[in-house]
């Protein structure tokens, strides 16, 4: 996230795509109000109380030893870090969380975007596809979890029947450690589709028709009409939609819960697992405020060199 | 009348484009195969809930008869309806409340000019990357502090501020031309009134989304809810959910099942419904 | 071969009310059709028909001798100017100029080479590289406008192309417009709002009413002799002065109160019957002269000054009469007014149904005015009109 | 509330209430409660209030949350795994000095029960329901490869194994990854999971399952590279698996055993864990759950407290119990009633598993792990099993999670230094 | 008192380019002003600072007398048509119409009767409770309008608000905006591009260019005394024909090419210098008589008949110059037309600065012509016009 730059994650400077005026575009009586704050009240004293003061107290807690029930003992400085570093399987989960969010993220959206843009068309059944494909976002993970567990299942699960039926060989979808995460992966991309799906539909839907007359009468087919106008219409959603994923992907820790519990073999630790893990079943507080902290770095990367990569490439109207 | 009237032609999002036969084709076909790659695991499960647990374990999923037993039992087992009573009196007043505070903030942050905003937005944006494991157990402590523990209000207090509502209503008001703004400005309407008249049913596409998500995210929500209530006076649905999972022996299944589906029928009825009334109520960009 | 034939087409968005009312027209290769109408008779609508971006609710819609109801714009091979403009907010001045011409595989040199042309001719050289929001008005009408020139489809269709620009600017416009389009061999089909540019630009003109092609025809014909009350009004402007005309011994009265003095031979002339409506040109309400006939008394209501010419009005009945001198005459409100009211440059129509009984006289078969020959006369007539010098 | 610090609450009736904080999820839930409201009815000055408060670690979290503040519970339900750190946190009373002051009779419970919860010399937790791993045999496909009697060696196992896939297309074992089930196998070979003899004598420091861990490991690999084996990705998965024959002989809770035995279309056996050719069983601990008694409870729901704890140990409310729910009785008497009787009858093969526990010697190594990172080291175990299930190494595999549980139980061993 | 003053006023966009470079006016009570200007001058940009939508960046704008600079658009009490009509998608035409009103607790029977004398006076009461999206352009922007009708503020700012609609329609909202403003006395500040309104509305007008007023004052005072040779081109059209003269023995030579033969008389009535660009106004290209002193022969490049009028197009060495002509005359192509081009009908410009050196001649003081009496030889003039009747 661009704390530093001009441009920043969500186009802070969106507001003005107008923002060329160099003497900003002031309307008279506009700096002095103190309106805005009363407006952002809510907000931000939910924010300040429930988000911010207690991720202080996770900074401050990942310097020190806690007790299980995290009361803070002993300042012991970085090594809560040091401890995660140097834990191999620690770095391991780095690397599964970073395989898991390339697996997931793109592919959410594409086929997201893809079905988004099909089913905007005003045509007959049209209602029925868009209330399949936002279906899954009323599936709660515990529900989830049990659907897939069942279909994944090695030895009776029906995906591997369907698959021998035709003639195919089983799989170890959960069990087998270089199937499991993507296994995992693929239910992550069925669960969040739908939100995805829904809020591409609702931007692609908000287009001013005249912009897809107009690309009409110039004869760009299918993907052209995508990618000129579509894509770089919706360009603030699908922005949007890839940041959630991604935070959503670093932060999914429901499906491993019930379904793997970080294995076969930690292949599916992701990094919030393990927090979790420490934080709820081992009652190392100290180990998972470090953890916290080393999460949110990670995504606050992630965002900020997202939104450096996609900047140029974000319009608002 | 021809056969491309209104009814029968394919239509690009609101506009009077119409598709050719071939896309046509590809497009349903398409959009078939998502159909089944995606509904199955639904209707399967579904199926699942009327199988007796002896079938499934020997690997049979689709009922034989309609047995309902799964959902006896489901009901027996948990008290589902004051869970689903419990779940959406917190879904809906919590997602009224996070429609109202993202609402009022995006405004401010979109209409309003004043000092700071862009340090207040980035901050906000960044909430947004905070795994909220971390914060559950010092959110505890805060809401036990209020004397909000067993309450609708602890449940929901947390998180009716949502980086994400502030986000996608931002980025909605946005794309309200800026001269309805100036309209309004000189037809000497006051920000509280712009913000009531103008936005509010301008971002409504915006706030059925919004209000499908938030309440799906809360109906869903199983880690707050359990560590913020002790009893079930204001527990809600998936940790009924849960407790019928069996963390030791054998789980069962078609009871799980049946479970899911009790918990899921009605975010799905609100995704069906809210779905067409999004359709309806898809508001138009600016004019000209 | 006709480019577009229109059969009984109608378009109803409601399903009630009928925008079209059954439309019957054939637009030829290579010809300027003009459509003009009242606001919201229906004229995008049928642009927009015509592009494939609506349906037609009934009738045929035939594009080079093929049916062309169900074809998809894109086949349609043709470029529109949207009345609304259909700017990309997202893209550069630039890029929505240039906007399609890659899908149509134009090569990158070509496009350069029209961008360049379109941009110079219509003044957007220092704008390439904005975005729309960051443009007046006119300049984003001008974008569009330059997106369709780039195109150079066969069929280009146009919806109040010059309605945000400057007169000057319009006018240089125009003629880029017509000399482009007669270059390329364009079918250009044209809807405007401005006489001048219907007058001026198109081979032919419909005029559209009340879903319907009220009059068809080039614009001489339509001026000259309207098909109903209906296009005598709306063509030319100041628009026709129409009145009740009844013959009585008198004379010619309008409106039930002015009376115009009639000679016998004008009495001879008369179309059947003795109740018309009758309309006049601005133009044709001529100041008496001591031997005018068809003199006429009127006080004056107000008065125009428009620099070239001036706009007197006065009461006949009930109506406000508009007559249009050239030159600046500063007339006094209230002073009374010796006009001519020649029936001869009348035209009359049925009182009823409005269509045209008969034309004003001093037209041709051709509907061109026999005066077409310049000669010393005219000179004389002409040259003589402006005021003496000064003391 | 019934609980901690706060003053007691009373009913309408003026029962004083005990808050019990209870994780019993599925149809366990309802056997609890039945305990309680049989508890209740008989109680004139006490009310039990069972709630669910999520899994073991869950709840135990939730106890430490509320750190005996206003609304927390008179009792909490832990795991076996949740103990030192219950022990740690300081929040749960010393059970026995609550057994001699209210003065409650504790010589009917299982000693090998008593035995885990006990840490120097005092009880810091009552135990309620117990259950072990235990070996299941399709009885019919042992008896089609002619194995007439049950394996109690890992060389027997073998044998077994090799005999049904010579006789049969059953894949003769099957195992999931099951922590529990892998401590409780060191503990059954005489070995101590957790340093410092399983961490009673002194706080562990370390892990010390690594030659008997190595043991079984290699006896998987064995199995695996024969092709004699079929992993399972979890619990349910592996009773499916075995319930539709996918393989012979697993290994899983007795808890499971009348549903598997319900389910299976085949004869079901039960038997013993195995240990080494040569090697006498120790036996193994009483895992499972046990009630924890939060501390500085006022006089009058202390003794509500044991009052019920009295009740819920009691020989019939155990049978009753255990009938219900699979776990076996912990306490002695509990095994000459009619009820557990009538259930033995109907499903002679639970009596293995509750002869298992009670056949078990008592002493440290049976005692159990007592170490507040036992969660990590099942988490670390599995993880080198499934890696094992995978063609891993054993030695690698068992290096990396000795190292992962010791890391673990150093940095926590900090926090309460 | 003045009711808006700008002082020096500047705005730029960029912070490079100035759009406005120090305008100065004064806009009194009750007047009708209207602002004119090239498409991209900054009509928009100097209304929506006044409406307060738009800081300035220098100078100051003065209403009613106090400093408005920093005023908000609301404590401003007006209304403003947008040239983007900026249209609420939500509401209906009605609650479009009436945007505001209540805010001004302006009483709800008060709000129904404006609304339907508005949608009455705009030919909306069809539409009422339509929205936006399914209206025609012209409907629209007669709903921006209608919006600005019923809120009588005292201040009304228009942006093009006829530019989409038909020339009946518009000639009559003409009359009506007019008469509106004069009933209650508002102020209107109105940008147009349609000379008709400018010349016939506006109490003065500005023209604007390169960020500068280039004059200022009535329609005819824009008309007869041009500044310089911006507003002589831009008011009036067709546009006035420029071309460079010089005083050669032969006479005055027009673009190196055409001579126009001069009398001493013309020769004494010149300004000082020997090169000027000089002016024609398309109507003062009079067809030479016998007699014509200033007469020239050019070659006709084409001709436009509009009905009541014609254009006839020739060269004056490289530029076209057009002579408007009233009636239908048929000109062919290529035929050579004698013309007079009398110097005393021409505006005379400095060569290198455009400044008005001299103005045509019959012009009086006022810049009325002084053929303003309506007497019975003009009426000869006019009635003579038109061609004899047909054989
Ligand atoms: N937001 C903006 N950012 C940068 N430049 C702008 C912006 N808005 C307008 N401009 C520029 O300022 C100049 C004046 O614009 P303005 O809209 O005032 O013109 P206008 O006189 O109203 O023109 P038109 O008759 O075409 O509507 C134009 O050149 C335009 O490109
Ligand atoms: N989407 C729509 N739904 C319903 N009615 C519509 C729709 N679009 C246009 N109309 C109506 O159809 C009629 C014709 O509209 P159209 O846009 O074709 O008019 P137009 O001739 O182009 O007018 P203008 O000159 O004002 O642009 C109008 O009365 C309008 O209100
Ligand atoms: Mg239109
Ligand atoms: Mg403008």
């Amino acid at each position: 996230m661009a704390l530093r730059s001009k441009r920043s994650l969500a186009g802070a400077e969106a507001a003005g795509a107008a923002a060329v005026a160099v003497p900003p575009k002031e309307a008279p009586g506009g700096k002095r109000s103190l309106a805005g704050w009363v407006y952002l009240l809510p907000s931000i004293a939910i924010f300040a109380i429930f988000v911010i003061y207690p991720f202080a107290r996770t900074i401050i807690t990942s310097f020190f030893a806690t007790t299980p029930a995290g009361g803070l003992t002993q300042f012991i400085g970085l090594s809560n870090f040091i401890t995660l570093f140097t834990d191999p399987l620690y770095t391991q989960a780095i690397a599964n969380t970073l395989i898991y969010v390339v697996l997931t993220v793109p592919l959410t959206i594409v086929i997201a975007l893809l079905l988004a843009v099909l089913t905007a068309q005003d045509l007959p059944g049209m209602g029925i596809f868009r209330t399949i494909f936002s279906a899954t976002m009323g599936i709660s993970v515990a529900a989830a979890a049990v659907f897939w567990n069942l279909l994944f299942n090695a030895n009776s699960g029906v995906l591997n029947r369907i698959i021998e039926f035709f003639g195919g060989e089983g799989v170890g979808w959960l069990i087998d450690q270089n199937f499991a995460l993507v296994s995992v992966s693929i239910i992550s991309i069925w669960m969040n589709l739908g939100m995805a799906y829904l809020i591409l539909l609702g931007a692609i839907k908000s287009i001013d028709g005249s912009y897809y007359e107009s690309v009409e009468i110039v004869g760009g087919g299918f993907w052209y009409r995508l990618r000129r106008v579509t894509v770089p219409l919706i360009s603030p959603s699908l922005f949007f939609v890839l940041t959630i994923t991604v935070i959503g992907a670093f932060q999914s820790f429901g499906l491993i819960d019930m379904l793997t519990q970080g294995g076969p073999n930690n292949a599916t630790v992701l990094l919030i697992y393990r927090l979790y893990r420490d934080a709820f079943v081992n009652f190392r507080i100290g180990s998972a405020s470090a953890q916290g902290v080393i999460l949110f770095v990670v995504i606050f990367v992630i965002s900020y060199i997202q939104t450096k990569l996609t900047e140029d490439k974000v319009t608002y109207q | 009348m021809m056969p491309f009237s209104k009814k029968s032609s394919g239509r690009v999002a609101g506009s009077g484009l119409r598709t050719s036969k071939s896309g046509l084709v590809a497009t349903y076909a398409v959009l078939t195969i998502a159909a089944v790659a995606i509904g199955f695991p639904i209707l399967f499960s579904i199926s699942l809930s009327f199988t007796p647990l002896e079938d499934i374990i020997n690997g049979v999923f689709i009922p034989t008869s309609l047995f309902l037993d799964n959902y006896v039992n489901a009901f027996e087992a948990q008290p589902f309806a004051q869970f689903i009573v419990n779940s959406v009196v917190v879904g809906v007043a919590g997602t009224a409340l996070q429609i109202l505070f993202s609402m009022l903030a995006a405004y401010a942050l979109v209409f309003i000019p004043f000092g700071g905003k862009r340090i207040i937005f980035l901050i906000i944006m960044a909430t947004m990357m905070i795994p909220a494991e971390v914060l559950v157990v010092t959110n505890f402590q805060t809401i036990r502090a209020m004397g909000l523990i067993d309450t609708y209000a602890g449940l929901i207090l947390p998180g009716v501020a949502t980086t994400f509502g502030i986000f996608l209503y931002r980025q909605n008001m946005m794309q309200i031309p800026s001269e309805l703004k100036e309209a309004a400005d000189v037809a000497g309407l006051s920000r509280f009134q712009f913000f009531v008249r103008v936005v509010v049913p301008m971002v409504m596409n915006t706030t059925v989304t919004l209000a499908i998500y938030f309440f799906l995210v809360t109906w869903n929500a199983y880690l707050w809810p359990l560590v913020s209530t002790t009893n079930n006076t204001a527990r809600t649905v998936q940790i009924g959910l849960r407790t019928l999972n069996s963390s030791e022996g054998l789980s069962d299944f078609g009871m799980m099942a049946a479970g899911a589906v009790i918990t899921s029928i009605p975010t799905l009825l609100l995704i069906f419904f809210g779905q067409k009334r999004l359709q309806e109520g898809m508001t138009k960009g600016a004019l000209k | 071969m006709a480019k577009i034939v229109c059969k009984d087409l109608k378009k109803s968005y409601d399903g009630k009310t009928e925008v079209l009312a059954g439309i019957n027209l054939e637009i030829q290769e290579g010809e300027f059709f003009i459509l003009v109408g009242p606001s919201g008779c229906g004229k995008s609508t049928l642009l927009r028909i015509i592009a494939g971006l609506e349906g037609v609710s009934a009738g045929e819609l035939i594009m080079d001798g093929q049916l062309a109801n169900e074809m998809l714009p894109k086949d349609r091979n043709l470029t529109m100017v949207f009345q609304s403009y259909a700017l990309y907010p997202h893209l550069s001045v630039r890029d929505n100029i240039l906007f399609g011409l890659d899908v149509k595989k134009v090569a990158k040199d070509e496009q350069e080479r029209r961008l360049a042309e379109a941009a110079e001719l219509l003044g957007l050289t220092d704008y390439l590289d904005r975005k729309p929001r960051a443009l007046s008005g006119g300049q984003r009408q001008r974008v569009a406008l330059a997106r369709s020139v780039c195109s150079q489809a066969p069929l280009c269709l146009m919806d109040e192309p010059l309605s945000n620009l400057d007169a000057k600017l319009r006018a240089s416009m125009r003629v880029e417009i017509r000399r482009l389009q007669q270059r390329l061999g364009l079918t250009v089909v044209y809807v405007t709002h401005d006489q001048v540019e219907a007058m001026t630009m198109g081979d032919r003109i419909a005029v559209l009413s009340n879903g319907r092609i009220q009059q068809l025809g080039t614009p001489l014909e339509l001026y000259n002799h309207p098909a109903n009350e209906f296009v005598a009004t709306f063509i030319g402007t100041p628009q026709m002065n129409m009145a009740i005309a009844e013959v009585q011994p008198e004379g010619l009265v309008l409106n039930d109160d002015v009376v115009v003095p009639l000679s016998a031979e004008d009495r001879a002339k008369h179309p059947a019957g003795t109740r018309w409506k009758v309309g006049f040109r601005p133009e044709q309400v001529y100041p008496a002269t001591a031997t005018s006939v068809h003199q006429v008394d009127v006080s004056v209501v107000s008065s125009e000054m428009m620099g070239n010419e001036t706009l007197i009005f006065f009461n006949v009945g009930t109506k406000l009469f508009t007559a249009r001198w050239q030159g600046q005459h500063r007339v006094e409100i209230g002073a009374t007014l010796r006009v001519s009211l020649d029936p001869r440059y009348a035209h009359f129509f049925d009182v009823n149904t409005g269509a045209l009984v008969h034309a004003a006289e001093d037209l041709d078969e051709q509907g061109a005015r026999s005066t077409s020959v310049v000669d010393e006369s005219l000179a004389a007539r002409m040259e003589a009109a402006p005021a003496a010098p000064m003391a | 509330s019934g609980g901690g610090g706060a003053a007691a609450e009373t009913t309408e009736d003026g029962k004083t209430v005990i808050l019990f904080w209870n994780s019993m999820d599925g149809s366990r839930g309802d056997a609890l409660q039945k305990v309680v409201d049989g508890f209740n009815a008989q109680s004139d000055e006490f009310e039990v209030r069972s709630e669910y408060q999520g899994s073991y670690d869950e709840s135990t979290g939730s106890f430490f949350n509320m750190a005996n503040g206003a609304g927390a519970p008179a009792i909490v339900q832990i795991g076996e795994q949740n103990l030192q750190a219950m022990i740690d946190s300081g929040l749960v009373a010393n059970v026995s000095e609550l057994i001699s002051a209210q003065s409650f009779d504790d010589s009917d419970l299982l000693e090998q029960a008593v035995n885990f919860y006990t840490y120097d010399g005092a009880m810091y937790a009552m135990p309620f329901n117990c259950s072990c791993p235990v070996v299941y045999y399709n009885q019919d496909v042992l008896d089609a490869a002619g194995v007439t009697e049950l394996p109690t060696t890992f060389e027997g196992l073998t044998a077994a194994a090799e005999a049904i896939a010579a006789s049969s297309d059953v894949t003769p074992v099957g195992l999931y990854a099951y922590g529990y089930a892998l401590d409780q196998m060191v503990t059954n070979m005489g070995g101590y999971v957790v340093n410092n003899e399983n961490g009673r004598k002194e706080r562990c420091t370390e892990v010390a399952y690594r030659d008997q861990m190595a043991v079984i490991f290699n006896w998987v690999k064995s199995l695996n590279d024969a092709g004699q084996f079929s992993p399972f990705s979890s619990g349910d998965d592996a009773i499916s698996g075995f319930s539709q024959q996918q393989c012979a002989i697993y290994i899983d809770t007795s808890a499971s055993a009348r549903q598997i035995i319900d389910a299976c279309s085949f004869n079901v056996s039960i038997g013993f864990l195995p240990v080494e050719e040569g090697a006498e069983a120790m036996g193994i601990y009483a895992g499972g759950g046990a009630l924890c008694i939060a501390d500085g409870l006022s006089e009058d729901v202390a003794r509500g407290v044991m009052e019920f704890c009295a009740y819920a140990t009691s020989p019939d409310v155990q049978a009753t119990w255990a009938g219900d729910t699979g776990y076996f009785p912990i306490s002695n008497g509990a095994y000459e009633t009619e009820t557990l009787s009538a259930v033995y009858g109907e499903y002679p093969q639970l009596q293995v598993s509750a002869e298992q526990l009670r056949s078990s010697k008592v002493n440290n190594i049976t005692a159990g792990p007592l170490c507040s990172q036992l969660p990590q080291l099942r988490t670390d175990l599995q993880t080198a099993l499934q890696s094992v299930f995978n063609g891993g190494d054993v030695d690698e595999a068992l290096d990396t999670a000795v190292q992962s549980t010791n890391t673990a139980i150093e940095s926590a061993n900090q926090g309460v230094a």
